[in-house]
């Protein structure tokens, strides 16, 4: 790990900006925030075939084989556009959920029609209360003979609105640990019983929905994976999802401070370009440090993905409060900076800001990660 | 905490509070409209509750009877203001009229305009709003270039201005504009009051990140001003600006610290109601400590203000220091705002319409409403530049020779 | 309360601020941080003639029964000068204690020589480990006859080393509730098995001691007040304690911003004073903001004392936290735009950023005083 | 957090670790030796120290053998200084002749330069100090106006210099003069290297709120400095100075960030140590949250200097984002050593010799210390300028025309 990009990634870094600034425009994105389902089919097509569905899909499935880092560099670029729609839904959560839980035979079923752009899913963890860990599952199940009965309701679900699959913690066994007797329900959302909600959130760039169960029936074949056995699946991939988010909380840090920049260079007031008085200079510098801080961190915890797994959940939790802090602070921080401006809906940096708190807000806050990080110590890791 | 008040003042509050609670409007002050959107329903039910407040007496109280006021005291005004701006969301409606216009006109303006004006204020006839910032005048506000020429007995107003509050319910606008464009920026600007229902002028409304729309831009196109609706004299209209700018700061915060109080009541009500790993948040240390700060600071604030209060008691006008108030009421809000969203984590994306959502979504309005408080009234950097250069006396900024 | 002064205050203040600008100089403050006993003799018979020793002694015992609002101002302008010396631990500490606790006799003998200048006296509290409340007394006492002979150590004791009688609060009874069972020993630091020891410490200009209990001997007429019910007038002493040094501090803090102010105006860097610079003039600006502040709060505390005696814990809490944080914050942003000078122990500035670290650290620090103010909210106060 | 490095990086460090075992000396090492102000008798052992590194081939380890390095690898460089930067009390003695004049020489000098003072810097028997600011050339360097006037194959040096860390003990003396006065402030600079030994040179030690006297100022009065010793060409010392800098600013960070861990660990140790109210400390949720905040911060860091050494490594120059690393450490210390104080409450103001100090008063020392961290080596105020300027590409802060 020396933080330079192979040409094959500057390739793939450089396409992927290319395509989404010529696709994902400030119309298109607003476009997709009134669209209840947060995106459009040929639109999903299209980004299939340049194989980002499946790029972190082993080639057996019908993906690229390639490596997280290389996901997060399309991560990064998705962020400088807050880009719309349920692809980290589909492609970071469901996919890794599947890719660590599954079985042989469900591998081959899923992965390949994620890759090939024929399937939309997400994860559904939390619910009322939103508790960060494994006590927080606590939708009911009721065994009757080779079917559960599900009842209770997951909040918070992304893009369960648009999705053909939703992968659902369910606690089927009680009286045990915490982390103990989870199962993950493969769950078309069409079957009887269950009830989608879209929520009216301030970010309509990644939907949140509320998925109600009201006694749906599943059989056990239906479980990814085994039964019960789901918690340590969903903490591999909630360490992979904060670290994806990470990377696209990078990217739209990276990019709101050139929003700041240029607009710094060319507003005058009292006869100069703002960006020479200090007071917005400084801040602009404070941003500069903190996105490339947050570049370092965010890049290196893609890395231990695959390069380094004793780290990764350590430098997961570090990477969520750090580029989860700087992303906030710099989008507010250019709100303020442009003024008036920054301050209507006409302006792009609204929507930054509001994929800044939305993100910072998904799995699991900093006092979460904090404490996550202080539970270290006494086991001296 | 309590400023030990006299006993009459304390009689005058319950006098008026009993009043309040059998004259307040039922429809305007639910939990419902404070957060809706309908704001022309809004102005109506504002135009009918102040007409009640003037008929009962509690309009204009420190002002003279010749111009609709009780010729009450400050501190009665003050009484009026406080226990209003809690449970009365129309603040909005007159903030600016009784606030700052009011306090301009009878400073500076003519015997007519104060008795053509003044009472229309208080009775609710007339809604007011301000034209001051533009396009390229924003923080360099004396930048302006709205031009108004003379023509006989009227001026003629071209240009545009921009972040009017209400501006598409006003009644009547105080306008500064350009007289005498071959003087330097300060120089050469009047202050005009400006019928909205003027043939040439256009209200388009801004949606702002909250989705709401509070704010207007206002264009200008050969708008007819009659001569007598010009303040103070021609080419003198800055140092009028001015005055209505510290008026502004001083008077916004009567009615903003008890919304802070409220807020503050509010987050301490959230966080003991909200339950985590099986116990109330409010027991956490680390979020009794935030909050606990924040109290701390709001303590501070009120104590600021009757600092401020004493001094207008005395009868002296507000000065430059009106702008550590600014920063510190707009900070505070954010910082609450922001402790209320780290509270309710996922929640806090939830706005008004869900049924998951604290309080009708009020919460997450409010936080992004907030963002504004540091730009609106004079960014924070700008409130900074006044306390450094006219309070501390520091060397101004630089500015390039052109 | 109006926040003005009297014609008899503002005489008070500026007679004040003239005595302590030509006596108080930087060259005598700091001989004083070298001698061991921080005061000399003959200043204090010249500040007693002033008749600051009994300012808020009643009249009766020699003193000018003026309010805790009046002796505020005089604190604040020693705060000016960073004023070393006993007075602090005589006038607030000692003189609080002994007018709460007092019978008649001990408030006719005690005050009356305080009053005079004749009498230098303090109070020990704290002990290791430094538990800020009742629970941390913990210095045992074993009753012999009439006698308690005393064993343990008190620590950061303020001025001891100058002391003609340390106040000492011991447990002579345990088994009972934290706040129960407290007495206060009029310990006169002669005493065989008294020993005190002065305390490196880096504010020099208010000496902090141990003083050591080596079963000393102390006969029950020694004690202040009545045995065993010492603590509530020890908490009415650290209200006044506390708001006293907030007041101090807003001193220290207020002098700290013209230090600054006049610095930026003539330090010429690139061709201009520094004050021009937003990094400069905004920081400066927000020192206002927070002096300002303090200046609210401190003086209405010091108000609340005698004017509104159910506020007067709940300010006093507020105060310190406030004011403690500005004037920290003050002193380390003026050490800042000082630059390399105020890094020098040549400059002055230290012995104002040392005297705010070791006010911070007295009487409660924030994490305490938050969580006072948090118990109230179930009491709805 | 470690990135993963090669197997023959870690058997070298492995190597180095077993041989520092045995050689480093316990005199220097001890608790007392670290917070001791006796700088001379340091010095000494430093020397002596530095000589047995030298022979076993651990100084100037990627530099060449002609002047008396190894022709190692950068990156064995840089395990050596982080193995001697926590251990090590002695770094201050080097940290300016290893980090900055080396490579300014390296990167500039005349091989004759190259030849006579590096091997020596590498042996120990050169300690140097740093002549850039003065009383009037704080943050404006350029504005400096100690004077060499060239007479036959000679200048003398005229002026004054501050801020000169362990000038006092200094051998030689990279200084920053004005070799013309006449023309802009950049221009007409030279940079020298000065023997401290030369007649002339008088060191005052600054004593500093610590209480110790790691800074001086340097007179210069009538003071020779032969034309060889000139580096660079007259009158173009400005671009050397700024290459200085940077080096500085980069590789002060590698021993820094050990130090840093030092001081997290002990902070951690401290608050697990500390029992208040019947509980450790570290139990507390308020510190925890805070302690941990400071750990993901210093992991970010090191994180950053891996970056900035991948970029060394390549063989790139480091450029004007070393700034960041410069505010992000010297902020970060503050902050530690501040919650350091705050765990620590009264004790935090005793100093060393009290016996109830914790770790002996290094704390309280520290924290004075670190206070002078966002003020060397170019205030964090500069060095925000800079990014802005020279990073971001704002314009440049508008000079008065004089």
């Amino acid at each position: 790990m020396d933080f330079t990009l192979t040409s094959e990634q500057e390739m793939l870094k450089n396409s992927a900006r290319k395509f989404l600034n010529n696709n994902f425009t400030s119309d298109y994105v607003r476009k997709m925030w009134e669209n209840s389902q947060g995106y459009e089919p040929e639109m999903w097509a299209q980004i299939a075939e340049l194989g980002w569905m499946g790029l972190t899909i082993p080639e057996e499935y019908g993906g690229l084989g390639l490596t997280f880092r290389d996901l997060g560099l399309i991560l990064h670029e998705m962020g400088r556009v807050v880009m719309p729609g349920p692809f980290f839904s589909t492609v970071v959560l469901a996919t890794e959920l599947i890719k660590t839980a599954g079985s042989e035979e469900q591998k081959a079923n899923y992965l390949e029609r994620i890759a090939s752009g024929k399937l939309i899913a997400t994860v559904a963890l939390y619910e009322e209360g939103v508790e960060w860990g494994a006590e927080g599952i606590k939708l009911t199940s009721t065994r009757k003979g080779d079917n559960y009965s599900l009842l209770g309701k997951k909040l918070f679900v992304p893009d369960a609105y648009s999705a053909d699959l939703i992968i659902v913690a369910v606690r089927t066994e009680n009286q045990v640990e915490a982390g103990e007797g989870i199962s993950l329900f493969l769950v078309d959302p069409q079957t009887e019983g269950v009830e989608i909600e879209l929520l009216p959130t301030m970010d309509q760039g990644r939907k949140l929905c509320a998925v109600s169960f009201l006694n749906a029936i599943f059989s056990s074949t239906e479980v990814l994976g085994e039964v019960g056995k789901g918690w340590s699946a969903i903490e591999t991939m909630l360490i992979r999802a904060n670290i994806g988010l990470s990377l696209e909380m990078l990217g739209g840090g990276e990019k709101v401070l050139e929003i700041a920049t240029e607009y710094a260079k060319i507003r005058i007031q009292f006869g100069q370009p703002i960006g020479s008085y200090q007071a917005i200079k400084h801040k602009c510098a404070e941003m500069l440090l903190q996105v490339e801080s947050s570049r370092s961190i965010a890049e290196y915890a893609a890395w231990t993905v695959d390069g380094n797994p004793q780290e990764v959940s350590k430098a997961a939790s570090i990477a969520k409060t750090y580029v989860g802090n700087m992303y906030r602070k710099a989008a507010a921080a250019t709100l303020q900076i442009l003024g008036g401006i920054g301050f209507s809906w006409e302006h792009d940096i609204h929507l930054y800001y509001k994929r800044a708190l939305a993100s910072e807000a998904m799995f699991g806050d900093t006092v979460f990660h904090l404490e996550l990080l202080a539970s270290r110590w006494e086991r001296k890791l | 905490m309590n400023l030990t008040m006299n006993p009459d003042d304390q009689a005058y509050r319950a006098k008026f509070l009993n009043w309040l609670s059998e004259n307040i409007p039922a429809e305007g002050t639910s939990a419902e409209a404070k957060i809706s959107g309908d704001w022309c329903a809004q102005a109506e039910i504002f135009r009918k509750f102040q007409r009640k407040l003037f008929d009962a007496g509690y309009a204009g109280i420190h002002w003279s009877k010749e111009y609709g006021g009780q010729s009450g005291t400050l501190m009665q005004h003050i009484i009026v203001t406080e226990e209003l701006s809690t449970n009365y969301p129309w603040k909005m409606f007159d903030g600016l009229s009784v606030g700052l216009v009011a306090p301009t006109l009878l400073s500076r303006g003519t015997e007519e305009q104060k008795k053509e004006f003044i009472p229309k204020i208080l009775s609710g006839e007339h809604i007011w709003c301000q034209g001051f910032s533009e396009p390229n005048a924003g923080s360099d506000l004396a930048n302006l270039s709205t031009s108004a020429v003379r023509i006989g007995e009227r001026y003629v107003v071209n240009g545009q201005k921009v972040w009017t509050s209400i501006g598409h319910l006003a009644d009547f606008c105080i306008l500064v504009v350009r007289t005498d464009p071959t003087v330097g920026k300060h120089k050469g600007l009047s202050y005009l009051l400006v019928d909205m229902k003027s043939p040439g002028v256009t209200v388009r409304p801004i949606k702002q990140i909250t989705g709401e729309a509070e704010y207007n831009e206002i264009f200008f196109d050969d708008v007819e001003v009659p001569f007598d609706r010009l303040v103070g004299k021609e080419n003198e209209g800055w140092l009028i600006a001015i005055t209505t700018l510290m008026f502004e700061r001083i008077m916004n915060e009567i009615s903003i610290v008890p919304k802070l109080q409220q807020t503050l009541d509010r987050l301490i009500d959230l966080t003991s109601n909200t339950t985590r790993y099986g116990q109330a948040m409010i027991k956490d240390p680390v979020y009794r400590q935030k909050i606990a700060l924040l109290q701390v600071e709001l303590e501070v604030m009120r104590l600021n203000q009757y600092r401020n209060l004493a001094t207008l008691l005395k009868g002296e006008m507000p000065g430059p220091e009106g702008s550590i108030g600014k920063i510190f009421w707009s900070e505070l809000n954010q910082r609450m705002q922001e402790t209320a969203m780290e509270i309710m984590g996922p929640y806090s994306q939830l706005l008004k319409g869900s049924k998951y959502a604290e309080d009708n979504g009020k919460w997450a309005f409010d936080f992004l409403r907030a963002r504004g408080n540091t730009i609106e009234g004079g960014t924070t950097e700008i409130q900074k530049n006044i306390i450094g250069e006219r309070v501390l006396g520091l060397p101004k900024d630089t500015v390039r020779r052109n």
